[in-house]
């Protein structure tokens, strides 16, 4: 019913990777990635760190351009697209930022509006709205407050109403729960649930917290090395074949040392221009 | 054997494309700065008064600095100058009408966008900068809005208009510093000092003009430097470093260009 | 209402240049303290000797020949009007000597060596490196602070050597290109109107700013506040502290030494 | 060894800790844990003097320290190191470098010295080959593990470590929690963990002390705490997002 939206021919996906490539300067950080997120489907990407997980994310959001390799979301090829069209896609996309990327010139309540003033929205409903989606988040009523008035875990909320109050048909969370303890991570991840079931929409996790993305998401894949190294149903990881992904999940030693023994070089900090 | 060379050219190779890279984004920020401020400007969706914001963000906050910097700059061109007048002959009366000739030429705006070069400059740099290492350029983008129309259009519009503000301001305070100086240690007398005799149109135009090219050079430069920072908060200090000495550099460029143009088109008659 | 608000605001904001000026007064007496056995890192002061010096050469360089071009294309006009081709090298050359190179180079040091100074050590500060430091039990400003403003002196004063004379280079070729002057022609000039005085005095000068300097970066680079953004704030703070003090203390030079 | 009696602290007029209670003898692996923003952290940088009380008392082996003055504190931090969240290595030095420079500053050892030692205990916590890697091309994990190879090398007699293993993926995270466990049990180091992962607090602590509304709501084995009956304790231990328990974020 749902499929054939805005020329849809992608089948019911809302993501779709085809060898996906990205290389910065000298080292790649992810060769050949190829994904399919149906419609409706939950996708929690999971791997060590600096193992492409949040590039892989910028690139479903068209912020990033692969090198090589297509890119369909929600039916529009963003590899190959305009940058004004990939604008426009971009309005049917919410994304959480890993470390929230709020604007902290503008406050709580323009934070969470700023999607739909800049969406087009009708300017009278805008309010009722945002207070709406605040309510949502469980932070009703802190519309005036700024950004840096808040702690972690309610810049966060703020930060998933921004994602969502445009009803987003893909919503994209990087590591949405990094740092908290383990009460306030369960009750983010049952907003994510709600927010979900309320909307119908298309969701993809980045977190490094195994267990918790775990429970939430019906689709796990794990990147390696800039590579999927595992693809399949949430509830298989933990005993998966493949001995490096479980002892990956589970936190052994043994093979997953595989996994570290790798150092990521990252370009030399302050190569600036005058430097 | 062929590693050393090969590796130093694979580096030089590196560079370059570093510097083409470079310089292609601050092309591409200036011209999209000088199309957002001249064709779409109305067309955006920018919070109301935030020109009126940025005016005073750089101006308001700015005139205390500029003043007493330029102000103290007065008082020792013109002490330098009188102890020079009265060693060889009593030209005592000249120095107030040269000074003031000199103020409106050149030391007044470049001086002034010297100063908001550092203010002005670290302080885009370093907004833009921290909002581009903590995603919120992206988040920006993610909303379908240009960073560039969005961020530094207001900034360009708001930094002309106080640089020439400001400029007016800076020269008048170090022309009354410069005059106090001269009546309190050289016994010059206010009315000969505050002479604008030799201060032609011409000499207003260009420096008026430099104030303008400055005024514009700044932001873009500051506003490119912010937005390729990379990185963490060590990112955002090295953008900010960068802005701070190229929107300085891009002064004395334009400085000696525009001052070079002037020479060229009225000759002696400057 | 408007006057009482306008002093009310007067009133916060000399308090905050009271307390910066203050805090930049009393690093520096923990400076000299620290100096008391003479102990320093050698590898640190050679790092920001490397760092500061050698790799600004190519920005100051490039300043100074703008800067010495500049001066004769400000004096053309009147040159041209009188004839007054044999003053050009004392005019330029006294004005670079005493006032423009230390002033200008001093800024452009400020912005590149100081703002970096102070980003580097605001980083450390919000990441809790200098917290760090301290638990393993080493005194900051004797670490940290003591051989960078020993170097931003050092390096300060061989750069404006430096760029005093490369904007003479820059002068002498504006002067042959406009003017048809012949660079010998300025040179005597320039050897027969000033003294070893005139280049001495900013050399003095440029001493008391890389001090200046390195004092109001440190400062505000330990005392940064709020992550990110404080570092930006604290940049800017340190280059607004440097140019005024640079302003200020020529003055002061200037005056006292006349 | 380490005790703290009554210990306030506030900011900004807000209280953040407000009476802790805390006994530590040697040898031990004591958690501190709690939800983010309880003042875990805080509490522990009373023990460097990183924060000053504002009322309450701190003592290290029978002698009071929280009033000594900053120039006193540099022999209490020989003593007891701290490993940051956040592993503040210095970014201008390399691995080696950086783990050498308290032997060079206290152990008046030399460069040569120094940069040898070094590597050996950088081999200690597995990265022997990363010795001459900046900080910035390591990962979290690595960075990490060299931070508690520097705060180590003045052989102290505690170790503080805050947030050892957040945002590391579970394998470092098990690697840190080993190596915690191993300087307890083979040094005698005693260890003051602040931490929120469930995983190593299970697997690693001697005792476990749950901060709650700035007191010490239960301190007792891990046994002790997962047999608590207190729901607040339970919710915790538990990741529930329904009980009780007052998140501040929340």
């Amino acid at each position: 019913m749902t499929a054939q939206r805005d020329g849809d021919a992608g089948g019911g996906a809302a993501v779709e990777l085809q060898g996906v490539t990205v290389g910065f300067v000298s080292r790649r950080v992810l060769t050949g990635v190829t994904l399919r997120v149906p419609r409706g489907g939950r996708l929690g990407i999971i791997g060590p760190a600096a193992g492409g997980k949040s590039v892989l994310l910028k690139v479903i959001a068209g912020l990033l351009r692969p090198d090589a390799g297509a890119v369909r979301v929600l039916g529009h090829d963003l590899a190959a697209a305009r940058e004004r069209e990939v604008a426009a896609v971009r309005r049917r996309v919410g994304m959480l930022f890993q470390n929230y990327a709020l604007f902290d010139f503008l406050s709580v309540g323009d934070n969470v509006a700023f999607p739909l003033v800049h969406g087009g929205a009708p300017p009278e409903g805008i309010e009722a709205r945002v207070a709406a989606r605040l309510r949502g988040v469980g932070l009703a009523g802190s519309e005036r407050k700024l950004p840096s008035e808040l702690s972690g875990g309610m810049k966060k909320r703020v930060g998933i109403a921004r994602a969502t109050v445009a009803r987003p048909e893909l919503a994209l969370y990087d590591e949405p729960t990094a740092g908290l303890d383990p009460v306030t991570t369960s009750k983010i991840y049952d907003l994510l649930r709600a927010d979900q079931a309320e909307t119908g929409g298309t969701c993809v996790v980045v977190s490094s917290d195994v267990a918790a993305v775990a429970g939430f998401a019906d689709t796990i894949a794990m990147l390696h090395d800039g590579r999927v190294r595992w693809v399949g149903p949430a509830a298989a990881l933990f005993d998966a074949d493949d001995p490096l992904v479980r002892s990956f999940a589970r936190g052994e030693e043994r093979e997953g040392a595989a996994v570290l023994a790798r150092a990521v070089a990252i370009e030399p900090p302050g190569a600036g221009v005058w430097s | 054997m062929a590693l050393v060379p090969r590796r130093s050219l694979t580096s030089l190779g590196a560079r370059t494309l570093d510097l083409v890279d470079a310089v292609t984004d601050l092309v591409r920020v200036a011209a999209g700065t000088v199309s957002g401020a001249v064709f779409t400007y109305w067309r955006g969706t920018r919070p109301k008064g935030e020109i009126a914001r940025q005016m005073h963000a750089i101006g308001n906050r700015s005139l205390l600095f500029v003043m007493v910097t330029l102000g103290f700059v007065g008082m020792v061109m013109v002490y330098q100058t009188c102890l020079l007048t009265t060693q060889v002959v009593d030209g005592r009366g000249q120095v107030g009408a040269q000074f003031a000739r000199l103020l409106v030429l050149d030391v007044g705006p470049s001086l002034t966008a010297m100063m908001l070069a550092t203010r002005v400059g670290a302080g885009i740099a370093a907004e833009i900068g921290s909002m581009k290492v903590t995603e919120q350029i992206d988040a920006l983008r993610m909303s379908a809005v240009t960073p560039v129309d969005y961020l530094i259009v207001p900034r360009f519009f708001a930094c002309v208009l106080m640089t020439v503000v400001l400029s007016i301001f800076g020269m008048a305070a170090s022309w009354a510093a410069g005059g106090l100086t001269g009546y309190y240690s050289f016994q010059i007398n206010p009315r000969t000092f505050f002479d604008l005799s030799m201060v032609a149109p011409a000499h207003v135009v260009l420096g008026m003009t430099k104030a303008v090219a400055y005024g514009a050079a700044i932001p873009i430069v500051a506003g490119w430097c912010g937005l390729r920072a990379r990185g963490s908060s060590e990112g955002v200090g090295a953008a900010t470093t960068a802005a701070v000495i190229g929107s300085s550099f891009a002064v004395i460029v334009l400085d000696f260009i525009i001052s070079a143009i002037g020479l060229i088109f009225w000759g002696a008659g400057l | 209402m408007i006057l009482q608000r306008t002093l009310t605001t007067l009133g916060a904001r000399s308090m905050a240049v009271a307390r910066d000026a203050g805090g930049v007064f009393v690093l520096l007496l923990e400076v000299l303290r620290s100096l008391v056995p003479p102990s320093m890192d050698g590898r640190e002061l050679m790092r920001n000797l490397y760092k500061m010096g050698y790799r600004s050469v190519p920005i100051v360089v490039l300043t100074a020949l703008f800067v010495g071009a500049l001066m004769v294309v400000q004096l053309a006009a009147f040159v041209k009007q009188f004839g007054a081709t044999a003053l050009v090298g004392w005019g330029t050359g006294y004005a670079v000597f005493r006032e423009v190179g230390p002033i200008l180079i001093g800024l452009m040091f400020s912005g590149r060596v100081g703002a970096n100074n102070t980003a580097e050590l605001a980083t450390m500060t919000v990441t809790d490196q200098i917290d760090g430091l301290q638990a393993l039990a080493i005194d900051p400003i004797r670490y940290l602070v003591v051989p960078r403003v020993l170097a931003m002196i050092v390096c300060l004063v061989a750069l404006t050597v430096i760029g005093d004379l490369v904007a003479l280079i820059g002068a002498m070729a504006m002067s042959q290109v406009v003017l048809d002057i012949h660079p010998l022609t300025l040179w005597y000039s320039l050897v027969d109107n000033l003294s070893t005085a005139d280049f001495l005095h900013g050399v003095y000068k440029s001493m008391v700013f890389g001090a200046a300097i390195a004092l109001s970066s440190c400062y505000f680079g330990l005392t940064v506040k709020g992550g990110a953004v404080g570092v930006g704030r604290a940049v800017n703070a340190a280059v607004v502290g440097a140019a005024v003090s640079i302003c200020f203390l020529d003055f002061l030079m200037t005056y006292l030494t006349a | 060894m380490i005790a703290l009696r009554g210990l306030h602290k506030a900011f900004g007029g807000r209280p953040v800790l407000a009476g802790v209670d805390l006994e530590v003898s040697r040898g031990e692996v004591l958690f501190v844990i709690g939800t983010s923003g309880v003042g875990k952290s805080v509490t522990i940088k009373h023990l460097v003097g990183l924060l000053r009380v504002d009322a309450g008392e701190i003592w290290l082996d029978g002698a009071r320290i929280d009033a000594l003055p900053e120039r006193a504190y540099a022999a209490i931090r020989r003593r007891v190191a701290m490993v940051f969240q956040s592993s503040t290595l210095f970014d201008s030095m390399t691995i080696a470098e950086n783990v050498a420079l308290p032997l060079r500053k206290h152990g008046r050892l030399r460069m040569a010295e120094a940069l040898a030692d070094a590597r050996r205990r950088l081999v200690e916590v597995g990265l022997g080959e990363f010795a001459d890697r900046w900080p910035a091309e390591l990962s979290d994990g690595m960075r990490k593990r060299a931070a508690i190879a520097r705060a180590l090398t003045l052989d102290p007699e505690v170790v503080l470590f805050d947030e050892p293993t957040t945002g590391l993926d579970p394998i470092n995270a098990r690697r840190v929690d080993r190596l915690i466990r191993a300087l307890a049990d083979e040094r005698g180091v005693t260890a003051i963990v602040v931490s929120h992962d469930l995983a190593s607090i299970f697997s690693t602590a001697d005792r476990i002390a749950f901060l709650y509304q700035g007191g010490v709501r239960m301190c007792g084995t891990p046994a002790e705490v997962q047999a608590s009956a207190d729901p607040v304790v339970q919710q915790f231990i538990t990741g529930r997002s329904s009980g009780p328990m007052e998140t501040p974020g929340f």
